[in-house]
């Protein structure tokens, strides 16, 4: 292996340098002069704009960078696109959030653009150690996003639950890579599928798999989801829960369609136990759930239950599902998560349904748009997530996973409870003390933009179904 | 003719619909338009009817009403001899009696005032679709539009809690007859092809007698239910809560009658089914029986009236039940005014006794009451089958008919029932026109009714004193008259039976009822005049005898153990208690509390501590790997 | 022998530093812990190194080391700021959200 | 034929024109909005009016069809049309949805998101019964639930959570499961033909494996017989019926549970001819079942509303067996009840409503002797009743009466025990209106009732009219119905394939079925 770095190098990966001197000018910013309400969201966003312009400039150029450690293809390019958009609307909206809470540090904006950074390179990666690289800096700057109210007690409870259970489990990824390595002579993707299975390779297999299921909180290794994306401050918890979880996805798929696509055996029956119990343990934990942030944290790991079918299913169009799955996730919850930052009040006590109960009658627009995403989690049809639903089902069915199909089903009718349950309280009961709200422009335009994109690809899925489709290839 | 009988059929309900949709306008000025509503039919029927003598008939179908593949179902009327009987007697009588409520209703404010007469020309014109439908589908929307009108009438006064029950009474016991009449229906069609009279006739003897038993069995049924016959004949007595011109036109002259008509409109049917013959001829022998005998203590006017009408409808059933479907449809026509006169006459009693109905009270009214009364005695007198009057004639046609085929038996019930038909008819004519007046204050304040009233009741007492010479009529008289259409019945049974019986029983017979109608009038007045017996002792010697009949049999008290109670007490207290709410409702409850409580567990794992966080990653990884590595 | 050594110590480091972060309430120890299983992995990688000859697998050592520094970097900071708010780093007292 | 009028896709979206105006509404100006609403609503009925006239008789073909690539690389259309079977069904449901606006005037409580919902679920049910792919039908019948889980829950009665919440997750239940049948009849026509489509009748033509036609039949048959309610699923509709408002419950009885026969007529039986065969002395069991049991439990029902609610039960399992019993006058008949029921059990509900707003109580016991006091309403509600059990004359007694011939020809057994309805309908309706109309009036608050507004009036006087229409000469309805029920016949006892009976041309697709190009996969 030889380390030549080229000019072509450098090119395929522009969008993610100028992700990289946005955040870095933001920080500098941040620093020359450091106001409360400053508009370094609009900078950061600006930076992201230019970056998808590379990226729109680049898609189609087909490569890999740096010695074949990172790959550039269809994929990764429209994987970036998704990573800049949910970086994108992080940063417009949470400026409002941020300065209720006392907290329009530029951090926020510099730590969330990293995060996209490591995302972006996670999506293209084709060497397990790329990958852990990504995923390190990626969970180092959520480990501070998620504390980054440091002194709220949940915030700080969050942070450090994350941090503790996301550093043990990096733990195992270490040595289960270190296992591959130590059977295939070399962490390059290409490299481990010619490798003859063995009793070590299996294990270490297995112990990467479990650290990518870790982030992608699917059980039985969801435990800390619940707690961290509860204490989380909502639009890094939005942010979290949306951009780092379609990143792994989309490596997931990478990881078995083009690596160990030849040995399915090997992973698709963990898969699918993994599936079923997300499943099951994120939907009926859900049911008793009294806080939205908490209801949807557990909704998430079920939604990465459904995702697994897909993923077990292990085809072509069921890789394409699972993509259009978690582009369809990423754009549902972060606009909950950007209705929900608006709506908690400050300190954020008023995530707990009983304080949202009968916000429909103030604000009804906002309660609508939460409807809208909440409707799409549930599958309803005419939003995104059913068509995700949808795909992914038919993905699996596709593949002859009757059983695991139709116990998704069944899960995503008993899904449907709990996302009522907040329709309800918003739409049925009458309001007791709200919760102070305040919708900024940004907020506004985040939320329209968002409840438009769950509707038009609920209604017109074929453009996004078709970029990627060709961007599986 | 055919504008005649769509004016026939038409007018009353272009009556009621005036009066219906502009009650608030036509008010007190209602019977303007209700009565010539029907006047006017009914000169028109009786032109049809003449012109039906000269040999004409008419079949037509005004439009197609229900056309589905092979099932094709006209709105037509058919106008035949009994048809024309029919529709000139329904709207006569009719006519007379919607004079009569003029008087009769006076007292009612004037929304109900519209409103009566409304129901009363919906119903003519119901009555007139079902004698003159051509098929039995037809036939049934004015069969169970005369129950709609039934129920309507009987429930007038619905404010009292006893009009409204037998309202509802009458209505549903009649839809268990229509049960059995709907699926006769359902029979014909899939094994005729057709529900029109003139195919179904013309196919009838086509039916394997099995099957036309059970068809006509069917038919029978509604036949009960509409007819007041056993066993649903429960809820005439009670029907008697209506207005009583309605329980004189509905529940005497026309209605109840239908299922006499129908059967003998159906005879094709019933010829071919003689078992079937045999339970109508029976079960009219029982009823007839049955309800005299509950008519014999009763001390209700008006229910002693419908004992006796139930009475007389069995008489008309065993007339069709032993085939001669003339000589139950000539009692009907006789019965017609008879009844409907008596009926006349007791509200004519009413309405001076403001409402009193128990005979207990009255007496010695003929003094004050002389029209009322004198043409009372004249239908008790008919119906009791004292010659020349109307009962008389077809009375004694239908039990010389029940005699001569062969029905002995149910000859001698008819007979019996006679005498006590003609006892208690004039135990009612002695206790309430007769004797002391026993309440003094009603007696006080009696008087005779405004020609408006009393007029019917002449024209009607005329009409009971005539009709049965009808039967005298050149060509057969009544019987040849409708006999024309049902040839073949005709010549099977009575044919038949003249050749076996001859004239000299027929002369016997009539001796015989004759006597026992005397008889029966004879005891009635020697023990409500004379009081001997006296009816008390005679009440305290047979107390079980006379509680028995005095309270009906008990048979309401019966059906309500039987049926009533039980499917109410089942249907709240298992079907739906238990089986919906308890059974299906908690299953289905239970799997949502069944998925609530799984979360409350499941959720539990979620400890909140790290350490235990940790232990879960790692019993997770030991669990995937030991699976991977084991299998 | 040496080979066979080389792995046995990776793989038991890696699982006494497992076994740390189970049963210690400290979050720094805890975290020490982590560190170990870290370590544990970079033995195996550098045994992996040595024996088959493979540069690379220094290489990944240097990485996963930074990794390590920055996770403490990192880490240390939220565990000082939740020293702060709870006045301790026993992780028991993290136990506001549960179920 | 109007010439190339989308007529169907105006009628689908022009209430969502509505949602758009209402939402610029000013939420103060409430009468202003009731008013937009009610104009919309009329307008909307208005352009469905030439559906009946415009209406082709004597074909079963799909009529002013309209197709357009939705989304193409799923081969995906949007695919509309409508026969005999769905034309009434659609004018039903623009008919009363004018009547529902009109009812909800007494709605004082968020007018503006209430008419919205209104209008939004009058688009949604148009939808479904329009909607000729499979996918888009999915996508309206599914949507339906969020704006009746709204009206429900919002503006319901006390237990109105509990009741929008069991009817939208039972009728969610039974849709997944649809989904998952859908999906597989979608790969299976894949398997069979190579190219992917939701079109109903390319899914038609495809042969399915005769060992997973009974599952697909369930899983579609449990999704319609949640909605129809069959027994024992109808567990639901009690609840939703009354905590439902006035114009829900007339919704949710007139149209939202034809959507359950209507997906039998459409897919179920047409799908499966051997599955019919199979199950059908199953469902006709079931359905008689339902007919009595509904009868009996409406007979005990305190509360007057829960009583329509049962009959309902009854009466839709007499149009479950007329559809089993699989022959032309008991299919016509059925689906001509789906109309009766729609007309008459939303007029009950209607009449309910009226005098909810008065006394806000539906128990029995609260009533008696209203008839003294509000004679033009008990007078309707007398109608309205005899409608409902049947009386000759009026719309109940053609479709029942048809109905239990039909079936009499193929099952008699089962007529026999379905036409006891007439006796027990009669028994529960005819007590219900004794104790709330007759009888002493006695209890002090009903003294003062007011008889019917004007506006009551109005809505009672039209819904009255189409009860005496279909009594007196169905013929009108029967015609247009028959071709299509004989298609449905034939399709469903497997006498006739789908190329048999609808001709492609006819059908007369827009754009060139080119779905050789890019709707196929490989894996």
């Amino acid at each position: 292996m030889e380390l030549m770095v080229t000019t072509k190098d450098i090119m395929l990966i522009l969008p993610e340098i100028v992700v990289f001197l946005t955040a870095v000018v933001v920080l500098i910013a941040d620093a020359w002069g450091r106001s409360r309400e400053s508009y370094l969201n609009i900078l950061s966003a600006l930076g992201l704009i230019i970056a998808a312009y590379f990226n729109y400039k680049l898609f189609g150029d087909h490569g890999r960078a740096f010695s074949y450690l990172i790959l550039r293809d269809k994929l990764a390019f429209f994987a970036n696109y998704l990573f800049i958009f949910c970086a994108f609307v992080t940063c417009l909206y949470a400026r409002d959030y941020l300065i209720r809470e006392n907290r329009n540090y530029g951090e926020f904006y510099g730590l969330v653009m990293f995060a996209a950074l490591s995302m972006m390179f996670i999506a293209s990666s084709s060497h397990l150690l790329v990958f852990f690289l990504s995923l390190e800096l990626m969970s180092v700057c959520l480990y501070a996003l998620a504390g980054f109210v440091r002194d709220r007690d949940l915030c700080v409870e969050a942070a450090i639950k994350y941090f503790l259970i996301g550093a043990f489990a990096a733990g195992f990824s270490a040595v289960g890579m270190a296992l591959i390595y130590f059977k295939a002579n070399s962490l390059d993707l290409v490299d481990i599928v010619a490798v003859k299975p063995d009793l070590v390779f299996v294990l270490g297999l297995t112990l990467f798999v479990v650290a990518v299921l870790f982030k992608l909180s699917a059980a039985p290794f969801h435990v800390w989801a619940p707690d961290v994306y509860q204490g989380s401050p909502a639009p890094v918890t939005g942010f979290m829960m949306t951009a780092s979880k379609a990143a792994i996805f989309i490596f997931v798929v990478r990881l078995f369609y083009e690596a160990f696509g030849v040995n399915k055996q090997l992973w698709i029956s963990l898969i699918m136990l993994a599936s079923v119990l997300s499943m099951v343990l994120g939907n009926f934990a859900a049911i008793r759930q009294m806080d939205v942030k908490r209801l949807l944290a557990y909704s998430s790991i079920a939604h990465a239950g459904y995702a697994l079918v897909a993923v077990a299913a292990a085809t072509k169009v069921a890789a394409a599902s699972v993509v259009y799955y978690a582009v369809a996730y990423c754009l549902m919850n972060l606009g909950a998560f950007a209705v929900i930052s608006a709506m908690a009040g400050e300190g954020e006590e008023a995530t707990s349904l009983e304080r949202l109960q009968g916000i429909a009658v103030e604000h009804p627009a906002l309660a609508a748009a939460l409807s809208v995403f909440l409707f799409s989690l549930a599958g309803i049809p005419g939003t995104v997530g059913f068509m995700g639903k949808f795909y992914v089902f038919a993905a699996g069915l596709r593949a002859g996973l009757y059983w695991l199909v139709l116990f998704a089903l069944i899960n995503s009718a008993i899904a449907a409870y709990y996302y009522l349950k907040v329709v309800y309280y918003m739409f049925m009961r009458d309001p007791v003390s709200l919760p102070k709200v305040q919708v900024g422009v940004a907020t506004g335009f985040v939320v329209v933009l968002l409840v438009i994109l769950v509707i038009q690809n609920g209604i017109i899925p074929g453009c996004l179904y078709k970029m990627i489709y060709t961007a599986i290839g | 003719m055919q504008k005649l009988v769509l004016g026939v059929v038409f007018i009353p309900l272009l009556g009621a619909a005036i009066n219906g949709l502009f009650c608030w306008k036509t008010r007190r000025k209602a019977h303007w338009i209700a009565v010539p509503a029907i006047a006017i039919p009914a000169v028109l029927a009786f032109m049809i009817l003449l012109r039906v003598m000269k040999g004409e008939r008419f079949d037509h179908v005004l439009y197609w009403w229900i056309a589905l593949g092979g099932l094709k179902i006209p709105v037509g009327f058919l106008v035949d001899e009994l048809s024309a009987m029919m529709m000139s007697m329904v709207t006569f009588i009719a006519t007379w009696i919607h004079i009569y409520s003029i008087g009769y209703m006076d007292h009612e404010d004037d929304i109900s005032y519209a409103r009566y007469f409304t129901y009363l020309n919906l119903f003519v014109f119901f009555m007139l679709i079902l004698v003159a439908a051509n098929n039995y589908l037809l036939m049934f929307v004015g069969w169970e539009g005369v129950g709609l009108c039934s129920y309507l009438l009987i429930g007038y006064w619905y404010e009292k809690i006893s009009a409204a029950n037998a309202g509802m009474k009458a209505f549903i016991t009649n839809r268990i007859g229509d049960f059995g009449f709907t699926i006769a229906l359902f029979l014909i069609y899939k094994h005729l092809g057709s529900l029109i009279f003139h195919d179904v006739f013309a196919l009838a003897h086509e039916l394997s007698v099995p099957l036309a038993t059970l068809i006509t069995l069917l038919l029978f049924m509604g036949a009960t239910g509409k007819s007041a016959q056993i066993p649903l004949y429960v809820w005439l007595p009670d029907a008697m809560e209506g207005p009583t011109p309605v329980s004189s036109l509905i529940h005497a002259a026309t209605m109840v009658t239908a299922g006499v008509y129908m059967i003998a409109r159906s005879h094709a049917l019933f010829n071919v089914a003689p078992f079937t013959m045999e339970v109508v001829a029976v079960v009219g022998a029982a009823t007839a029986m049955f309800a005299a005998s509950m008519a014999l203590v009763n001390n209700d006017l008006k229910r002693v009236l419908a004992f006796s009408t139930v009475s007389q409808l069995g008489y008309m059933f065993v007339g069709v039940g032993v085939g001669a479907y003339a000589a139950g449809i000539f009692h009907l026509f006789t019965h017609a005014f008879f009844k409907g006169l008596m009926f006349l006459c007791a509200g004519s009693v009413m309405h001076a006794l403001h409402g009193e109905l128990d005979m207990q009270k009255m007496g010695g009214l003929i003094n004050k009451m002389k029209i009322t009364g004198i043409t009372f005695i004249i239908g008790a007198l008919a119906i009791a089958g004292v010659p020349p009057l109307a009962g008389f004639w077809s009375k004694d046609s239908i039990l010389h008919h029940a005699f001569v085929s062969g029905h002995k038996v149910v000859w001698f019930i008819g007979t019996v029932t006679a005498g006590m038909t003609a006892f208690y008819m004039f135990r009612l004519i002695f206790l309430t026109f007769f004797g002391e007046p026993r309440d003094k204050h009603l007696y006080e304040h009696a008087h005779e009714n405004p020609p408006v009233m009393t007029i019917p009741l002449i024209v009607l007492a005329v009409g009971s004193v005539l009709a049965g010479l009808l039967a005298l009529a050149p060509n057969g008289g009544f019987e040849g008259f409708i006999n024309r259409i049902m040839r073949t019945a005709h010549e099977m049974v009575t044919h038949g039976a003249e050749h076996a019986g001859g004239h000299e029983s027929g002369l016997a017979l009539i001796i015989i009822s004759v006597a026992v109608a005397v008889m029966g009038i004879f005891l009635a007045y020697s023990m409500y005049i004379k009081r001997v017996p006296d009816p008390v002792t005679m009440a305290q010697r047979f107390r079980p005898i006379y509680l028995v009949l005095y309270n009906r049999y008990w048979v309401d008290e019966l059906y309500f153990a039987l049926f009533i109670n039980p499917t109410v007490g089942i249907s709240r207290h298992v079907l739906w208690k238990i089986v919906d709410v308890l059974i299906i409702d908690g299953i289905v409850n239970g799997v949502a509390g069944l998925c609530s409580l799984i979360g409350s567990v499941v959720r539990r794992i979620q400890t909140g501590y790290i350490p235990d966080y940790a232990w879960l990653v790692i019993i997770g990884v030991v669990i995937v790997c030991g699976l991977k590595i084991l299998l | 022998m040496e080979m066979t050594l080389t792995y046995l110590i990776g793989i038991i480091t890696f699982a006494i530093g497992a076994f740390g972060v189970l049963i210690r309430k400290n979050a720094i120890v805890m975290f020490i812990c982590i560190e170990l299983m870290l370590n544990g992995a970079n033995i195996i990688f550098m045994g992996v190194s040595k024996f088959k000859g493979l540069i690379e697998g220094q290489v990944i050592v240097l990485f996963i080391m930074a990794v390590a520094a920055a996770e403490a970097a990192i880490g240390m900071a939220i565990i000082t700021a939740f020293y702060r708010r709870r006045g301790g780093v026993e992780v028991d007292k993290a136990d506001l959200m549960r179920w | 034929m109007i010439a190339n009028f989308p007529i169907l896709t105006v009628l689908i979206f022009f209430p969502l024109v509505g949602v758009l105006i209402i939402s610029f509404i000013d939420r103060k100006n409430v009468n202003v909005i009731r008013w937009t609403a009610f104009v919309i609503s009329v307008i909307e009925f208005l352009i469905s009016v030439p559906l009946y006239f415009e209406f082709r008789l004597g074909t079963p073909q799909f009529q002013f069809v309209e197709k357009h690539p939705w989304i193409k690389a799923w081969g995906a259309y949007y695919y509309v049309g409508i026969d005999g079977i769905s034309l009434f069904l659609v004018l039903l449901t623009t008919f009363l949805t004018v009547l529902s606006i009109l009812a909800s005037w007494s709605i004082e409580k968020r007018v503006k998101e209430y008419m919205i919902s209104f209008l939004f679920l009058e688009t949604t049910m148009v939808g479904v019964f329009v909607a000729l792919d499979i996918l888009l039908f999915y996508l309206f019948w599914e949507l339906l639930l969020i704006p009746m889980f709204l009206l429900i829950g919002v503006w319901g009665g006390p237990r109105r959570v509990y009741a929008a919440i069991k009817f939208f997750l039972y009728t969610m239940a039974g849709s997944v499961l649809m989904l998952g049948a859908i999906i597989y009849l979608y790969w299976n026509h894949y398997n069979v033909t190579g190219f992917l489509s939701f079109d109903l009748f390319e899914l038609l033509k495809t042969p399915v494996p005769s060992t997973v036609v009974p599952w697909l039949f369930l899983a579609f048959a449990v999704a319609f017989a949640i909605k129809v309610p069959m027994w024992p699923f109808h567990t639901w509709l009690p609840d939703a019926h009354v905590e439902a408002p006035t114009a829900g419950s007339v919704i949710l009885a007139g149209v939202l549970l034809k959507m359950g026969t209507y997906g039998f007529m459409r897919f179920c039986m047409p799908f499966f001819p051997s599955a019919v065969q199979k199950f059908a002395l199953l469902f006709l069991a079931l359905s008689v079942i339902g007919i009595i049991y509904g009868a009996l439990v409406a007979l005990v029902q305190e509360d007057i509303k829960k009583l329509v609610a049962y009959s309902s039960v009854s009466h839709l399992g007499t149009c479950m067996l007329g559809l089993f019993a699989l022959n032309l006058q008991s299919v016509s008949g059925s689906l001509l009840q789906m109309i009766n029921h729609g007309i008459s059990t939303g007029a009950l509900f209607l009449l309910v409503g009226v005098i909810y707003d008065r006394r806000h109580t539906r128990l029995i016991k609260e009533y008696g002797g209203i008839a003294k006091v509000m004679p033009m309403y008990a007078t309707f509600f007398m109608i309205a009743m005899f409608s409902s059990c049947g009386l000759p004359g009026l719309n109940g007694f053609v479709g029942e009466f048809l109905t239990l011939i039909g079936t009499f020809q193929n099952y008699p057994i089962f007529a026999v025990l379905g036409t006891t309805a007439v006796v027990f309908s009669a028994a529960y309706l005819l007590w219900m209106y004794k104790r709330v109309f007759f009888q002493p009036l006695t209890n002090p608050a009903n003294m003062k009732l007011k008889d019917l507004n004007f506006r009551e009036f109005v809505i009672l006087l039209l819904i009255t009219v189409p009860m005496f229409w279909i009594g007196l000469y169905p013929k009108p309805f029967l015609e247009r119905m028959q071709p299509s029920v004989e298609a449905f016949i034939k399709l469903s006892k497997g006498e006739a394939t789908v190329s048999m009976i609808y001709k492609k041309d006819t059908a007369s697709s827009k754009v060139a079925l080119d779905l050789s190009e890019d709707t196929k996969i490989e894996d």
